[in-house]
């Protein structure tokens, strides 16, 4: 009989963690609250830096994970420690006693109607990284306008932002405004694109490419400033205010659409779980790793591993690789405890 | 504009209002420019809605004024606050209502600075009771004037002998509203639907059958701006302000303005003629100006006030295509007349806005 | 015209949609890598006549997609070629110089 | 010899004539056109030249050496070399000997010039002598050295690798047309010779020929329609020949007495300028030479395509052109002709027009010149070694050690030499800088000027007008320190391989000087391609549409060229050298300031120090 694990969420990071467990010899039981698996990524349309479509590392992990037991549409209800584990109950009934747990359960997208001054919901063309994600997919959304003129993308929106109450960078995002300029660029060469920042974060493999290819063939313009408040005009477009700090003047734009690009806050079912399972919580909000050099898998608990966006955020690479590490973590653990 | 995403937004700014039992104090400034506003709140809240507001002629300046000034620190304006305070205790109320936007500002804000630094709060007592032998209870509740008559808005709209619709077309009145900064940019959540979209002034025109006008530059400043006013040199900044918002309005066809503080009401009507003097440029209709009201004189005209007794006349951009519109009834020889029927002689004229 | 003391003030606002960019437009075509200028500042930095005219080649792009006049800007360059040298994405500085010098009207 | 046509004609030569005509005239205009195209002051020193003893010499030999001899030629391949040279001095022998007969044997026929060319013709053997067989015998020995290089010429085209060229010029058509009626001239010759040598008598070649010809062909109707086809292959020549690069035949003649009078470029499309780029032989040595030929892309960039595309006027090449060259002057170096393509190039980019001009009256005036500086030296880095501050460094050491008082003007910025703007042909600006960096530099009233920069230096020496200033590289200046022993040197224990810069070497003739230094303190290797052909770094400010990932081909091509087994690390003295070479090469770059720094000590205590 092989040994269970159980993994709280069924995005990159628990799908990845599950295909290596089951390479492992054990029996994973993945537990997603939504109708699907994939999480964040499964809703995205390309992945940077080489435009791969998410839909398919989705679809793959999904297939190699089918010998896996999944549960759909389900919560964890408890966990409570036993001698040698933990008995984790579920809200679909099941009850499952395990040595192993990892907590794999991501990021909350920041709601970016909490940025007022940016008017998401309240105006008619502002949207979020997300909705033009969705949108790539083929999910229609009256806020884009048939052929936009004037486009521009709000980098670090909930981010790095003490009246968002989140100080951190969420990492990915300057990266993701850059690689959605284009493809706007891609899909309305004829839109001017202007791409709000305050600092310009491009740390990872190939984004210097792509930051100078949006430059360079896309002829995107990076203004170094942040959006201070965004208005309606009278033909329904957008006025957009900022201060173009390199030249230190004030900059007015009339656009026709505005993306957000809303940052990674921490999931409040993993506040709930951490709660549950007595797991230490980080300043930052996110869950808190043992260390943050040697064992960012590992949490407080014996048995309890961490693997992607939940301890923090995490690039769609870095997740994965966590994923694998944190199921040598458990590998390790229970063949000690044997 | 998506109006439910304003509602939702609006739901999460709201403030707990008691109904009745108010101790009322006066602006400093506002007086002078628009006198009748303050004695009309009084007459409206007292006479057609029934409510205890109570003040009494001991009040002082808040001293706000001259904190923005950069002329007294906030100990100062502290202190006075603690003796308007007392005040309000002595008389036995513990809801707190100024009728000044920066009036109500200088005092949340204190309140929240006693709140974070409470050693501070006892520091202001004792200099009050060196000062004058006083002691004060914290308010209970406090709100702003517009806060009332928002709180009321349903209440007048049912004794409303006009509604804030165009007479001639039926078509609700398009009107902007302008919140004081310091209302609730200070601290959002004191304010009535936040410090992005305030509820309070459109609350009470759409209550009143007008139609609520968002423009881009509906948040920047009237362009009083304290400090940069009282230094003539920088009157011109001043001025370019509210050159930037009547700018920015002027595509929308807007027929009046609902202001909650006496500053930007002041500014906003009296830079009108500035701008046109120095632009030849005007914002209304046939050369008019756009007429700039303050809640107490609005919620007036709808509960039937005679406009001359609102002090329609003391503006400087004439209010009559706003009444005509509206369809109030005023005898327009009367502008002029005193309160013993005397003739105070028409102004001056300005040389591009039309006054009647 | 009432003297009232003051006057209104141009707004120093720059707006962005509006700005007329032909001239960087039309340099762009003749010298492509006017568009991958990233602000670092090296050019203005080493500038042999930044102390002279204030000389700063990212001023001067970034003046031109603002609608700023760069004129004075420019007038000090000897065309020394130090930005040239020291320009990280490797724009050709001198080439773009004389172009905007050719095109500017 | 006797007259075998009576009336001294025959329509074949008709065809000559008339090309002859065409082509004499069409030179001559040419000359007028040119010498009225010169500015006057050009002009006068031109025509004083050409009565000057000394220059009719040099003139003289130079036509020799160059058109006929083509000694450069020689020096750079001794196939090239042979190939040109037969053909030119052959065919000029031809030419001369040809007169000579005519003169010799029928003196009453000189006035016809077609006389000389087609004497076999017009001849017939009466009884042969001494002299007549010795010219045919020249006659035919000479048209065999043209025959071999004609092969020869034949077989470049095929192969020019064992001629030393790797690429030639692509030939356009005319020049086509012009090379194959050229080929086919003497082959022509020898077999309308030899048809008529059993009447005109021949020698080694043509007698032969004959019996072997009449072996087969036992009649003499072969004998006409030679002549005629060689009459026209000849017309066809000299009408293409205005049209191809044969006009660099006369043209040369042309460039070489107005160069020997001291006449410059100042015009790229008139007077001198137009002659050399009718002197252009087209024979395409540049491109090999040309630093951009690494990358084929850049080859129609080359000189040789710039006097084509100017001779075509094809406006948006030449400026193309123009605008790409690095300015290294090796082009120039090698060129057998001596084409200034550098110079042309400064003088077709002067020509752009700018709508906007730069104003240095921002530029602050220095205070007037004060005393305290006399004895001084003043040194002048340059905005590029400023980039590369060892270079500086090291030059002010070397000052303290030696004692030398000295004031550093450009330490905190200054003002450019202005080459630079020079460069990019803006003349007027570059004067403009030059003015104003004079004034700065009087300034400091000082008798020296010590400069780091070749790119400077060269612009120093030629363009400032500096009274009571000597203007010296630091190369000289350490030279003369160590010389008067106020320096104190040690050997190094590395090897060094030195490269020339252009400005330095090719611009300023300076190749000795840095070697005798260097080699003072250490030991040096030579490269292959060095002196005079060095190749640049690549990041010459002399190309203004070079990009900069384009250069970097051309700085790892010049550095694979110094990769000698034997050298440990690149010497160099040019701080934009240095710069461009440190980026890319696998072993240490130094400019020679830094060698001579580490590798001396003063000899003189402070108080000695002036």
């Amino acid at each position: 009989m092989k040994e269970n694990v159980v993994i709280i969420g069924g995005g990159i990071a628990g799908m990845e963690a599950a295909r290596q467990l089951l390479l492992l010899g054990y029996h994973p039981i993945v537990v997603e609250q939504k109708d699907r698996l994939g999480g964040h990524v499964g809703q995205w349309h390309r992945l940077f830096p080489d435009m791969a479509s998410a839909q398919d590392l989705i679809r793959g992990l999904g297939e190699e994970i089918s010998d896996a037991n999944i549960f759909l549409e389900t919560k964890v209800n408890s966990i409570n420690r036993l001698r040698d584990g933990y008995q984790v109950m579920l809200s679909n009934g099941v009850n499952v006693a395990c040595r192993s747990l990892l907590v794999a359960s991501g990021f909350q997208l920041f709601d970016a109607a909490r940025k007022e001054e940016y008017g998401y919901g309240v105006y008619d063309h502002v949207i979020t990284n997300s909705d033009l994600e969705a949108w790539f997919n083929g999910k229609p959304d009256v806020r884009i306008p048939e052929v936009p003129e004037n486009v521009g993308f709000v980098h670090c929106v909930g981010s790095r932002d003490l009246k968002a109450g989140n100080l951190e960078c969420s990492k990915v995002c300057c990266m993701t405004a850059v690689k959605q300029a284009i493809e706007i660029k891609e899909k309305f060469p004829s839109a001017r694109v202007w791409c709000f920042y305050m600092d310009l974060r491009l740390f990872g493999k190939k984004y210097e490419d792509f930051y100078l290819g949006a430059q360079q063939e896309y002829g995107i313009q990076f203004v170094r400033g942040r959006v201070s408040e965004v208005g309606e005009t009278a033909d329904g477009r957008l006025q957009v205010k900022a201060e173009d700090t390199l030249t230190g003047k004030p900059l007015r734009v009339r656009l026709d659409l505005l993306v957000l690009m809303a940052g990674m806050a921490c999931n409040p079912e993993m506040t709930r779980l951490a709660r549950m399972a007595r797991l230490d919580i980080d300043s930052d909000g996110f869950l808190k790793s043992l260390d943050n050099i040697r064992s960012i898998n590992a949490s407080n608990r014996p048995g309890i591993f961490f693997a992607g966006a939940c301890t923090g955020p995490k690039t769609v690479p870095e997740t994965l690789a966590e994923a694998r590490a944190a199921a040598l973590d458990i590998h390790r653990y229970l063949q000690k405890g044997l | 504009m998506i109006y439910e995403g304003k509602q939702k937004i609006w739901k999460d700014y709201q403030k707990e209002i008691p109904d009745d039992h108010w101790y009322y104090v006066r602006s400093c400034i506002r007086q002078n420019f628009f006198p009748a506003s303050e004695r009309k709140f009084t007459d409206i809240t007292r006479n057609d809605l029934g409510k205890d507001v109570y003040e009494t002629p001991y009040h002082t300046t808040c001293g706000g004024i001259a904190y923005h000034c950069d002329a007294i620190p906030q100990e100062t304006a502290m202190t006075i606050v603690a003796r308007q305070f007392a005040l309000m205790t002595e008389s036995g109320y513990e809801n707190y209502v100024p009728s000044c936007v920066t009036s109500f500002g200088n005092y949340v804000e204190i309140l929240e600075t006693w709140r974070e630094f409470p050693e501070l709060e006892t520091r202001i007592r004792e200099q009050l009771w060196k000062a004058c032998r006083r002691e004060f209870n914290k308010p209970k509740y406090l709100a702003h004037t517009s806060d009332l008559i928002y709180h009321w808005r349903n209440e007048i709209a049912e004794k409303a002998r006009y509604r804030l619709i165009d007479k001639e077309t039926g078509e609700p009145v398009r009107m902007a509203e302008h919140i004081g900064c310091h209302y609730a940019k200070m601290f959002p959540s004191k304010g009535i639907g936040g410090a992005e979209y305030p509820y309070v002034l459109a609350g009470m025109i759409e209550s009143w059958g007008g139609q609520v006008v968002d423009y881009p530059e509906r948040r920047h400043c009237c362009g009083y701006g304290f400090r940069q006013y009282h230094m003539k040199a920088n009157r011109g900044y001043c001025v370019s302000n509210t050159h930037k918002k009547f700018e920015s309005m002027e595509p929308y066809g807007i027929q009046a303005i609902l202001t909650n503080c006496p500053g930007c009401c002041y500014f906003m009507d009296r830079w009108q003629y500035v701008i046109s003097e120095q632009t030849g440029k005007t914002y209304g209709k046939d050369g008019f100006g756009i007429p700039v009201f303050t809640y107490e004189e609005l919620a007036g005209l709808v509960l039937g006030y005679d406009p001359w007794d609102l002090g329609l006349q003391l503006h400087q951009v004439a209010v009559e295509p706003f009444l005509d519109r509206i369809g109030v009834e005023y005898d327009p020889k009367a502008k002029y007349l005193g309160l013993n029927k005397e003739d105070l002689l028409k102004p001056e004229l300005p040389t591009n806005l039309k006054c009647f | 015209m009432t003297d009232f003391g003051f006057k209104l003030s141009k707004s120093s606002a720059v707006e962005l949609d509006k700005v007329d960019t032909t001239l960087f437009e039309r340099l762009c075509e003749a010298s492509p890598d006017a568009r991958i200028c990233m602000n670092c500042g090296s050019c203005g930095a080493t500038c042999t006549a930044g102390p002279y005219s204030g000389m700063s080649l990212r001023k001067v792009l970034l003046g031109l997609q603002r609608g700023q006049d760069v004129r004075p800007l420019l007038s000090g360059c000897m065309l020394c070629g130090k930005c040239t040298m020291v320009c990280p994405r490797g724009i050709n500085t001198r080439n773009l110089i004389l172009n905007l010098c050719r095109i500017y009207d | 010899m006797i007259d075998r046509v009576a009336s001294g004609f025959h329509p074949f030569v008709i065809p000559f004539v008339a090309g002859m005509v065409f082509v004499l005239g069409y030179c001559f205009i040419g000359i007028f056109r040119i010498l009225l195209q010169l500015p006057a002051e050009d002009r006068k020193r031109f025509f004083i030249s050409l009565v000057t003893p000394k220059t009719i010499l040099k003139n003289i030999r130079d036509i020799f050496c160059d058109c006929l001899f083509h000694v450069k030629l020689w020096k750079r391949n001794r196939l090239l070399g042979y190939m040109h040279s037969s053909i030119a001095f052959g065919w000029f022998m031809l030419i001369v000997l040809g007169h000579i007969e005519v003169i010799l044997f029928l003196p009453h026929r000189i006035r016809l010039f077609y006389y000389p060319i087609f004497f076999n013709f017009f001849v017939a053997e009466a009884d042969s002598t001494i002299q007549g067989s010795l010219l045919f015998f020249l006659m035919d020995f000479f048209l065999l050295i043209i025959l071999s290089g004609i092969a020869l010429a034949m077989y470049k085209r095929i192969r020019s690798r064992i001629f030393g060229m790797r690429r030639t010029a692509r030939p356009s058509l005319m020049n086509r047309i012009g090379l194959y009626s050229l080929w086919a001239i003497f082959p022509l010759r020898l077999l309308a010779e030899s048809f008529t040598a059993h009447i005109s008598g021949g020698s080694f070649l043509t007698i032969p020929a004959n019996w072997v010809f009449r072996q087969f062909l036992g009649n003499d109707l072969n004998l006409l329609p030679t002549w005629w086809a060689y009459s026209i292959v000849l017309d066809v020549f000299m009408v293409v020949l205005p049209f191809s690069r044969y006009m660099h035949i006369p043209a040369e003649m042309m460039l070489i007495p107005l160069r020997n009078a001291g006449i410059r470029v100042r015009n790229a499309r008139k007077g001198f300028a137009k002659v050399q780029v009718l002197s252009c032989p087209n024979c395409g040595v540049c491109i090999d030479a040309c630093p951009m030929s690494v990358d084929k892309a850049n080859i129609k960039d080359c000189t040789v395509y710039l006097t084509r595309q100017l001779r075509r006027k094809n406006e948006r090449r030449i400026e193309e052109i123009s605008d790409k060259c690095l300015l290294c002057g090796k082009c120039e170096a090698v060129c057998q002709v001596g084409v200034e393509g550098p110079a042309l190039r400064i003088q077709l980019r002067s020509e752009r027009k700018y709508a906007l001009s730069p104003d240095y009256s921002c530029i602050p005036d220095p205070p007037p010149a004060e005393s305290a500086g006399e004895g001084k030296v003043l040194y002048y880095a340059g905005c590029m070694s400023r980039l590369v501050p060892s270079v500086g460094r090291s030059v002010e050491s070397v000052f303290r050690k030696a004692g030398i008082a000295y004031e550093w003007i450009d330490r905190d910025g200054g003002v450019c030499c202005g080459r630079p703007m020079y460069l990019a042909g803006r003349l007027e600006e570059a004067e403009a800088i030059v003015r104003k960096n004079e004034a700065q530099i009087l300034g400091y009233g000082v008798g020296t000027l010590v400069v780091s920069c070749p790119i400077c230096y060269k612009m120093f020496k030629e363009k400032y007008d500096l009274p009571g200033i000597r203007i010296v590289h630091y190369i000289d200046y350490m030279q003369e320190l160590l010389d008067a022993g106020r320096l104190k040197a040690s050997r190094s224990d590395l090897c060094y391989v030195y490269h020339d810069p252009c400005e330095l070497g090719r611009g300023m003739g300076i190749y000795e000087e840095p070697r005798r230094l260097l080699g003072r303190i250490a030991a040096i290797t030579e490269s292959p391609k060095n002196r005079n052909e060095s190749i640049c770094c690549g990041g010459s400010l002399g190309s203004l549409t070079l990009s900069f990932a384009k250069r970097e081909k051309m700085t790892r091509a010049a550095l694979e060229n110094l990769y000698d087994g034997k050298a440990d690390a690149i010497a160099t003295a040019c701080p934009l050298c240095l710069a461009t070479f440190s980026r890319y090469a696998d072993r240490p770059v130094r400019d020679i300031a830094e060698i001579v720094d580490a590798q001396t000590v003063g000899t003189i205590t402070k108080t000695e120090a002036i």
